[in-house]
């Protein structure tokens, strides 16, 4: 781990990059690693990311600055700008069930090829997809999402890169905390080794590449 | 009582103690203003969250404790948090006892259209497709017709949720349950006739020779 | 979730049940209902677990009373009972990489059918088993396990059922609880509502049916 | 310096600041011995740890702290612990740097056979097979020869662990490295000749140019 600017960190983003953004609804998102990819104008960006928040929160930041020009995510209904964004063919918007976005991001993360979920089965979700048996239940192959870089929010970071999460910002940030080629993680706390208990770090140190020091 | 009130005050009897559950959002969410205060229930929140809740007192909201529409709420003693991939984990895996959802379309087989409106915006499907296939039993609370159109359809012309049938659809007007390709009247609201429910029912509907009239 | 006595709770389970059991070389294992196990006599036990333990120590007391007639496990070496039962045809062992046993376990649990892994392409673990290819790398399908009854081991659980664990016993106790029919939990401490925070619980309440009162 | 300590001593100086680090049992636990003070290096249990310290001193031991052999052992400070499936999420993943391991044969191939001896008793490959299919580095620190035959072979006739190629057998003879289905001798151990390695070497081996002796 290494602990560096904020500006450093973004500098290392190339313009097109695909970027995983942990939160939910704009809870739970490195708001400052979002701030400055806006300031340095990183363009077409692919994002992977459970919604687009609403505008001027969260991921929301991106849209309202049109960086993105592919979204891959459960739901966009909350912020009109990606929708308008969308409809005009600006943005392509890949919809994935949430268990299923979850399990996916996982995946990349373990080393897993995919997994056989039952959810889709039979809806718009199944096109194009294999359909896989087992034991006379039908499930959808959905194969593994990875990112060349994570953008992450903890609530503890420790000086090795040890991660707590708190209540309801945990969301998708320790499973993108695994699914990328470059882990890059805020946190509202930076504490000394030892503050966080073995048995409640979430996400141990060496899945963490870059810890954005304080302001 | 107006009908919302009617559909939520009905399905709050359908959750025992001990039960894990999972309230979509409208109307399913004030399910919880209408369970007895004896009753122990564990209401999940998929975005992370057993043990929901209701709204902090003024200046009481953490940023960081919301409910999966970013709105902020609070955690019961004995309250548990866990990240997305558990939190579907519990929904896929069976977990979850009820989850109630809104509905745009059931029909006959039990179906349920509930996420998207062809040729309108696409919001996208969020949980609902892993909470109709996965939990124990899945409740529609909806209106029993939109704009005097029955919502109660012969068989659904928006896309499926999923094609798992529900367990049972709470209107306004009724109480109606699935099995094998049949729904059946099982209740009517307060004040409502058979006849008056048939007359805005698209489905075909099994009549009991009893339909009590609903309890709440 | 309901508190019973040790005596009670291993009534509930069958001779011929289907169990798994957390822990791992006999740490993180619910030595109480083991005993119990034993004293009830319960036969043609077909059981899950990562390991035999060694004999007189964790699962390796079924071996020790002889009351397992079939074996899911990662490895059995530390345990010669298991194995002459194995050599003499009295017990099949099913034996899986550890990663796989892991993910099929925890597929059990969270309802999907299966996952794509790259271990064991090419070795003796895949055969009979579907091959499938993503994006030119070949996985196996490794298909979910879920069993009748979980036997767990915690190290704090609170009078609603939530549960933590401690250090390396963990393990695989939080995935079990999650694929069976019918949790059984056995804790070193049991506390008031609150003492685990929130963000600690790994195992939600809900997921307990069964906790072993004190002795 | 026996043999096992000249393979311990020569893993060790491939580990870099930072490295999550997964040692097999036998001659690779006796790795962590030979690193620096002053280089810090993050090894895992793969039973839930990261972080593992020394044997911890008498009177000391806690009985849910142990490595995955069941035995005692200690946690450094900053150490994390977790269940089996984030374990192996982080072997499979790629996100463990180097694995030691021990072997039974590696072939020319870089094929690692080490978890089954047909006909013997089947102890099972409890966490081998994943570990050499998902760490980044995989290294096998074994004894050169058993009973006077080549753990060094043309072909594996004992079962794979993985197809995976190894990346670097350590031996108390030889570095060798693997590369397109090739081996190449990288350095000898102090004191072994260039023709010993070849006399006790079944596979093929590519001679470099320079064969340095090991640095230890």
């Amino acid at each position: 781990m290494m602990a560096v600017s904020v500006e450093e960190a973004v500098a290392m983003i190339p313009a097109g990059a695909r970027i995983m953004v942990g939160g939910f609804m704009g809870v739970g998102t490195p708001e400052r690693l979002l701030d400055e990819v806006v300031r340095q104008h990183k363009t077409d960006l692919s994002i992977v990311s459970n919604d687009a928040a609403t505008p001027g929160k969260g991921i929301g930041k991106l849209f309202d600055a049109a960086l993105v020009s592919r979204l891959t995510a459960t739901h966009i209904g909350l912020n009109p700008k990606a929708q308008q964004q969308m409809l005009a063919n600006q943005l392509a918007v890949d919809l994935v069930p949430q268990g299923t976005f979850a399990e996916r991001i996982r995946a990349g993360g373990c080393g897993l090829g995919g997994v056989l979920t039952p959810t889709g089965v039979g809806t718009l979700v199944a096109e194009g997809k294999r359909q896989i048996e087992v034991d006379g239940t039908t499930f959808l192959l959905e194969t593994a999402i990875r990112a060349q870089f994570a953008l992450v929010h903890a609530f503890l970071a420790d000086y090795l890169g040890n991660l707590s999460y708190a209540l309801t910002a945990r969301n998708f940030n320790p499973i993108m905390a695994m699914a990328a080629d470059t882990v890059i993680v805020t946190a509202e706390h930076i504490v000394p080794v030892g503050v966080i208990a073995p048995d409640h770090v979430v996400t141990p140190a060496p899945l963490v590449d870059y810890l954005i020091t304080n302001g | 009582m107006d009908g919302q009130t009617v559909i939520a005050r009905r399905v709050a009897k359908e959750l025992h103690a001990g039960d894990l559950v999972n309230l979509g959002i409208g109307i399913p969410t004030l399910v919880a203003n209408y369970v007895p205060a004896d009753l122990k229930v564990f209401f999940q929140s998929e975005n992370g969250l057993i043990g929901t809740g209701p709204i902090p007192e003024q200046g009481m909201a953490h940023p960081l404790l919301t409910d999966a529409g970013g709105r902020p709420i609070s955690a019961l003693p004995g309250a548990s948090t866990f990240d997305s991939a558990m939190s579907f984990g519990l929904i896929r895996g069976g977990h979850v006892d009820v989850t109630v959802l809104g509905g745009l379309q059931v029909d006959a087989h039990g179906h349920l259209a509930n996420w998207m409106i062809p040729g309108k915006m696409v919001p996208g499907m969020g949980g609902a497709m892993d909470l109709v296939t996965g939990a124990k039993r899945v409740i529609v609370a909806m209106q029993h017709a939109a704009k005097g159109k029955s919502k109660i359809v012969a068989r659904c012309t928006l896309p499926l949720t999923s094609t798992r049938p529900v367990s049972l659809v709470v209107t306004d007007m009724a109480v109606i349950a699935f099995s094998d390709g049949k729904a059946s009247l099982l209740e009517t609201a307060p004040g409502v006739s058979i006849a008056e429910v048939l007359a805005v029912t698209e489905a075909e509907l099994v009549i009991p020779d009893t339909v009590p009239e609903m309890k709440i």
